[in-house]
């Protein structure tokens, strides 16, 4: 059964919710069932922000989890927060350039990407969410590059296409690790 | 074939509102469902409607109360602490007979409280938070499809009542983002405004819009036709879900995005071998206490969930009078109920 | 010989409640010979307020909104965005409109709506029996200062054209009296100019009148014209506070 | 010549009129009783109304019709 | 022996505030309340106390909260549409847990409706008007006295459980004179309000009144809270009154003016060999469900009797559970139900 | 070495959680020298509202009420008449005290209670995020006047302070910015003047201070700050609207 | 059985209320259980008016009457309206001077006096109700002229106390016609 | 002499202290992100500092305390 629930966390300001959104867009172009639920108000504000996404064989029961299949963390206090969350044999996917410490589980898979210093090596330092996207798509296969790709086109407005090249290549960079 | 696009609760309101021909949006900015007026601030001028944020809740239900005698389909929307201040303005245009869809997207009281989903405005939504012996038809969805579906038929059922619908949503439903299919055209009752005050044109009496009779026998009069009213529609007008209830040994009843954990939790209890369904009221008044004549006999008992102390388990509680037991359980001020708690209650009925 | 004077055709010809000698119903007269004489009856819609006006929708014989006690602006707004070639006034007394409606009369003038209002200033509240208003003056009595208005415990009285002239919204906003002819041949003349500011699309317009309550005075209707003279025309005075250079 | 026509049944007796006639040729009808238990007001010489309709600007309730 | 005198409804509550040492009112006129207002204003600047003529019933609510917040034994009063106004207020007060007496001299709704009496705001009262999980201590005198008594009892009750006590009353209580025996001296609850903002003389950290809680688990934690205290009240609170219920063949339930009209039911009742019985709940909330417990095996039948559509009634089915048939008659809009009207409705049960 | 700048007393010593740049935290800090060098914290009730500020009761070392949306004044009001000899003063944003809070401002001013009320003019809605506000410019985009305010459509902005000082009420009324030093230092004065005024009892003062809202405006806290300079000085003038010669 | 149930109707202003208020008194100084229940609100304001009074030995049930025993009205709207509240045998006592028909049922004790005449005539209109007073207390004895007396002393302000014996004179003078 | 000292986990690098210190002698830390995810800022020539509290006085988190 083709069920993905993932966890995306991390600070207001990092692309988490853009994130989320743009998994479910890719999942519902490979005509899936999604949904996206996001943390939202203003603790979002300097504070954390989280969300939820769903991409599914069947239709969604709840897009509220409080269990995933997959988690992908970009701060500490997430770390801390969701790493119970994550089911047995689940993907966990964190930047360690902003994440400390490793998982304590050791019933998960865990993998670490420096996705921060990466973008910011690689020139924009917005596109970090990217990298950890590529990591999500070569571990777990929620959705495809090419519908990811897609997405980009459905998702951002004409004047930001011509980044969507440096956006495949981060995810490709994050899918080759 | 219609649209299909992946939007957030909140903004699927405001595109299903103007798709059912509502052109006049009057709104006061509150989490978690400032969505709507946003998605309205920009869309309206495009299709020549209004959208004016109003000076407090008040003002706005005051303002649709305007849009409405003047005989346009017309909408507000808030959350809770903003509802509760419209709640005079709700009791007037119940008085006054005057159609209108009021959006109430919950979040945990009471008080200023937090802005994390909840259902504890059920008692105020559906019992009636202002004064006097009203009702509002409270439709409660329970995916973005059905914020959709249901905000197109509020208005169809306000402008066929004459009476305010009420869109009961909470912050899951607001903010979460779904697919959803968009007919190409809508159903749109066309019904009778000839009571509107749009001026007379020398052409025929005028009319007047009012909630006030101060001759009592006048007022019980008027009283009298309201319960008609709503008599009818509790007949007509029950709406509801019934999901593998057949041989459910319990029957969960829950609404909104509760329902959807009810789903994870029948999938959970399947896993385990024991059968629950679910009893999903979509019309929160009326009641659908047909749907509980439906199933009344089968399980062995209800369980009520919410996000409240427990609100709508009094309807429950007199829709089943006594025939089968009823039992609850809940979260309250923003906490969303696990499948877990749901489980262990559910074993803990089965145990008794 | 010709009618020189007789009731406009959009008062309905019936008795109204009022007391004996209160000035509410000149002020309902003068309301009505503007639609008659603009003739603007047919596309007008008035909006009722709560206070002893509360049921002049029998009275206007044009479509009348009975609206929730200080909200008759935000109702107003409400039409006049929805037919916004149509009139739209309201009809407000001074608890209404000056103490539980403050900020929907603010914001409606604040935003320019479109509308009229005539505001019927009696320094009181008449329908519940006299209570102090807003505009209640300063050591008058009445049954919540029963030992007069003092300005330490009830504050002081708001004068609401003046208020209102500080925004940029109000095109037109004048201070009448009723209380003697030449000032109600005077009232009637702000009356047709805020309804012609409103038709030639101005913006907001407001005419408050200084208005009799004999009955919770305690005063008779001759004593009570007099009071406006006497007392209210000192602390309220009449003129033009918005818009006196507009031409409509 | 002038003429004034009071509705007695509308009259409140409040005596508004009464007082602005600038000819004082209406008063108090003390011998009747309306409906509506007022004294109602009546012009007593008729002949001498100039149709200034002062009386009928200050009616509060629309009681006069002046003619002329 | 205390005093002895011929006052009106209105005017006793405002009497026996002062008596339980309520200094501050607040409120907004409105019929058919307002010679609370009148009294309070005479009264108030004789006993150092304040009347302050708030500029909205809104206004009249949040000033109760600040007087509460500072610790005072503070009232505030109005009628039906009005009351819809405070609903916010209510909820805040509620949720920040303040005590404070609130009453409601019911009239005809819904909107501005009329202004003779009324029960249409049961539900508003009981389930909560407001947002969110709250409640308040719902007291129902009957006469004078009682509301002199209760009006006495709902500061002790708020004081005790820091929440709101609201009065409920209708236009005849209001307006009704009565003999009134007046205590030389009030049973007063002397609560620790050391939670009071009153300045904290650099002698303790600073106190904090507040209903927000952004974050679900501890807004969850608070409402537990409130909710452990509601249970504690229903168990220790129910008040009511039982009238020749020992061999009643039918057991009217009424509360406020109608149990009077249903004393006169019973007289008449008897004179044609019917035995008749009043179950009259002092308490609506807590509901008095031991009332209930207390008599259900002996009438063939419960008639509940309101000034509404029947909004008790749902509690009244919810007490009795189907052990036995409920009936229901009333009135509504301000029109009182008459002898003659009950006498049909309990000939009718009989009948069946 | 002396210590010439330090947190003060009357601000708990914990993070805020105001956006970086934010001068909410600026107003906090006034306030809070203020408590502390007229020696009245330990005498002080603040009340809160709603708005990003909604939970300073944290911040603020004294006594604090969290008020419902626009009614911190009726709060204010309640407990300034029940402890006369406190101080109380409540803070407010512009939604809150210039749009649903109209009628309790106006209200409060009029009665001249005394009281003292600090009102951050930011010309939007920051914790809602971003919608207009009554005092947001002519143009200004907001998340709900997405094409920009337009007077035809949203009205004009209202100016509290000129509004407020018609009234007979106030007894001390000035805006103040806080853009850069010089005026941060003469808010200062400002705020110490209010509350000044309160303890001599003298009745109704009000502080409105010109603020950013860097998140919503979508700029960095320096343009921000030039913002307030360059756009917001011209339509909201600084100076004193009532009370220029009270001394205290 | 002591028990008088007692509607007194007319306009404002005719003292409709303070009549039944002073009965509902002068009952109390009778030692009896009494209530008082008037009509209220703006209907008043130039309109009827009208008040219920009950005076009884036993406790009293409801203060809102569909019946009466006796029955006093002061202007035509009144009786229509209340002529059917009175029970067989009641009292119906009319001021003829504004009351301008005679009851319709036959099965009540009718008694018309002149009462604004009689009291306009010995020079205080507003002495009109006293008269009917009179006759209501000598038709029914539902209070006694002492306790009448006690109760004007009880319910007025010192400053109008001059006034009291014209007041009984005129209560004299009604009872007797 | 001055000296100013800056809690560094409660800046949120703003920038408004750099801009208004008069000595231009503030910057942000670069190499450091706080807990909450900022740059602070810091001060580079401590002994160029005049004590004139205008970095404290801007700063709207209350980071600096200022000795002369
Ligand atoms: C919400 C609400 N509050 C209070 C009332 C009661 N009320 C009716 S009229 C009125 C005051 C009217 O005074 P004003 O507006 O001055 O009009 P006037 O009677 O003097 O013409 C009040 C307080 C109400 N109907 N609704
Ligand atoms: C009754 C009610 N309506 C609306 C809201 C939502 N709300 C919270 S803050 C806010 C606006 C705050 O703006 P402002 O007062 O300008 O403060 P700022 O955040 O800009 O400092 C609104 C509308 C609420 N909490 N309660
Ligand atoms: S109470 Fe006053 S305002 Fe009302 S109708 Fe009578 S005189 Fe006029
Ligand atoms: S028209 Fe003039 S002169 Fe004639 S009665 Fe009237 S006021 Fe007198
Ligand atoms: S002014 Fe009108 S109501 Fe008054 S006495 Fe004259 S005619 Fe009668
Ligand atoms: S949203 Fe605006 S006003 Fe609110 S804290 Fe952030 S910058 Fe300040
Ligand atoms: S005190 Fe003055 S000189 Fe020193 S760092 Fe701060 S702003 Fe610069
Ligand atoms: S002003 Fe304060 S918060 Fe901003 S950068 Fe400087 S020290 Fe940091
Ligand atoms: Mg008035
Ligand atoms: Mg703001």
């Amino acid at each position: 059964m083709f069920l993905h629930e993932v966890i995306i966390a991390g600070f207001g300001g990092q692309g988490i919710l853009s994130a989320g959104r743009l998994i479910a867009y890719a999942g519902m172009l490979d005509g899936r069932e999604v949904s996206f639920f996001p943390s939202y108000g203003p603790e979002m504000r300097g504070g954390t922000a989280n969300c939820m996404v769903v991409v599914s064989e069947d239709p969604i029961a709840s897009p509220v989890l409080n269990r995933c299949s997959a988690l992908i963390v970009m701060n500490n206090p997430s770390m801390e927060k969701f790493e119970r969350y994550l089911k047995k044999d689940g993907v966990l996917i964190a930047d360690s350039s902003l994440v400390k410490r490793e998982p304590t589980r050791t019933d998960i898979r865990y993998f670490g990407l420096p996705a921060t210093l990466m973008a910011t090596d690689a020139g924009n330092k917005a596109f970090s969410n990217i990298y950890l996207m590529g990591k999500l798509i070569k571990e777990t296969g929620i959705i495809t590059p090419e519908s990811f790709e897609k997405a980009l086109y459905g998702v951002l407005p004409q004047s930001k296409h011509h980044l969507i090249p440096q956006e495949m290549e981060a995810l490709r960079a994050g899918m080759a690790i | 074939m219609g649209e299909k696009l992946l939007m957030k609760g909140n903004e699927v309101i405001a595109e299903a509102a103007i798709r059912a021909g509502c052109r006049h949006y009057f709104g006061y900015p509150i989490t978690p469902q400032t969505e709507i007026a946003h998605y309205m601030a920009k869309k309206m001028p495009k299709v020549g409607g209004v959208f004016l944020q109003a000076e407090s809740e008040v003002a706005a239900i005051n303002m649709v109360y305007g849009a409405a005698s003047a005989g346009k389909r017309v909408m507000t929307s808030s959350s809770s602490p903003g509802i509760s201040l419209k709640q005079e303005g709700i009791s007037y245009a119940s008085g006054a007979q005057l159609p209108a869809v009021v959006v109430n997207i919950m979040r945990g009281g009471p008080g200023l409280g937090g802005i994390q989903p909840s259902q504890s405005d059920y008692f105020q939504a559906t019992k009636g938070g202002g004064h006097g012996d009203y009702r509002m038809i409270v439709l409660a969805p329970s995916s973005v499809q059905e914020m959709y579906e249901l905000t197109v038929d509020a208005f169809n059922l306000a402008d066929t009542y004459r009476m305010l619908a009420m869109i009961l949503g909470d912050g899951i439903l607001g903010q979460m983002m779904e697919v959803v299919n968009f007919r190409d055209e809508e159903p749109i009752v066309q019904a009778d405004k000839s009571w509107a005050t749009t001026g007379h044109g020398m052409k025929r009496e005028h009319n007047v819009i009012t909630s006030i009779h101060l001759d009592p026998a006048v007022l019980e009069q008027w009283n009298k036709g309201l319960q008609e009213k709503y008599r009818v529609i509790a007949e007509k007008e029950q709406r509801y879900e019934l999901y593998r209830c057949e041989d459910a040994e319990i029957i969960i009843v829950a609404y909104g995005s509760v329902a959807r954990i009810a789903k994870n939790v029948i999938k959970v209890a399947e896993e385990e071998g024991i059968k629950v369904g679910l009893l999903r009221p979509i019309t929160l008044w009326p009641f659908p206490t047909k749907a509980f004549e439906q199933v009344i006999d089968k399980p062995r008992a209800f369980l009520t969930v919410e996000m409240s102390s427990g609100q709508m388990l009094e309807d429950v509680m007199l829709a089943v009078g006594g025939r089968k037991p009823v039992y609850f359980t809940g979260r309250m001020g923003g906490m969303i109920p696990q499948v877990d708690d749901i489980m262990a209650k559910i074993r803990e009925i089965r145990a008794n | 010989m010709a009618v020189v004077f007789d009731r406009p055709h959009a008062l309905v010809d019936i008795p109204m409640h009022y007391c004996p000698g209160c000035t509410h119903g000149i002020a309902h007269r003068l309301v009505a010979e503007a639609l008659d004489e603009l003739g603007i009856e047919g596309k007008t819609v008035g909006i009722s307020s709560v206070g002893c006006s509360y049921n002049n929708y029998f009275y206007f014989n044009c479509d009348m909104i009975q609206a929730p006690h200080g909200r008759a602006p935000a109702v107003a707004t409400g039409v006049k965005r929805s037919l916004p070639d149509n009139i739209v006034f309201t009809y407000q007394g001074d608890g209404d409109l000056a103490a539980i409606g403050t900020a929907e009369i603010v914001h409606a003038a604040a935003r320019g709506e479109n509308i009229t209002v005539i505001f019927i200033n009696n320094t009181i509240y008449g329908m519940t029996s006299g209570q102090m208003a807003p505009t209640t003056l300063l050591s008058q009595v009445t049954t919540t200062t029963p030992y007069g208005r003092d300005p330490k415990e009830h504050g002081f009285p708001i004068r609401v054209c003046e208020m209102l002239a500080t925004l940029s919204g109000p095109a037109y906003i004048e201070r009448v009296s009723l209380h003697d002819i030449k000032h109600i041949k005077k009232a009637k003349e702000a009356v047709k100019k805020a309804f012609k500011v409103q038709i030639a699309g101005k913006g907001f317009s407001l005419v408050e009148m200084l208005s009799t309550c004999p009955t919770n005075w305690g005063m008779t209707p001759l004593e009570a014209l007099d009071r406006i003279k006497n007392e209210m025309l000192e602390y309220y005075p009449l003129g033009v506070y918005a818009g006196k250079d507009l031409e409509v | 010549m002038a003429r004034v026509t009071f509705r007695e049944d509308r009259c409140k007796g409040c005596g508004l009129c009464i007082q602005v006639c600038p000819k004082q040729i209406i008063r108090e009808n003390r011998e009747k009783i309306n409906a509506h238990g007022y004294f109602p007001a009546e012009v007593v010489e008729m002949d001498k109304c100039i149709g200034c309709a002062f009386c009928a600007t200050i009616c509060p309730d629309c009681v006069i019709k002046v003619e002329k």
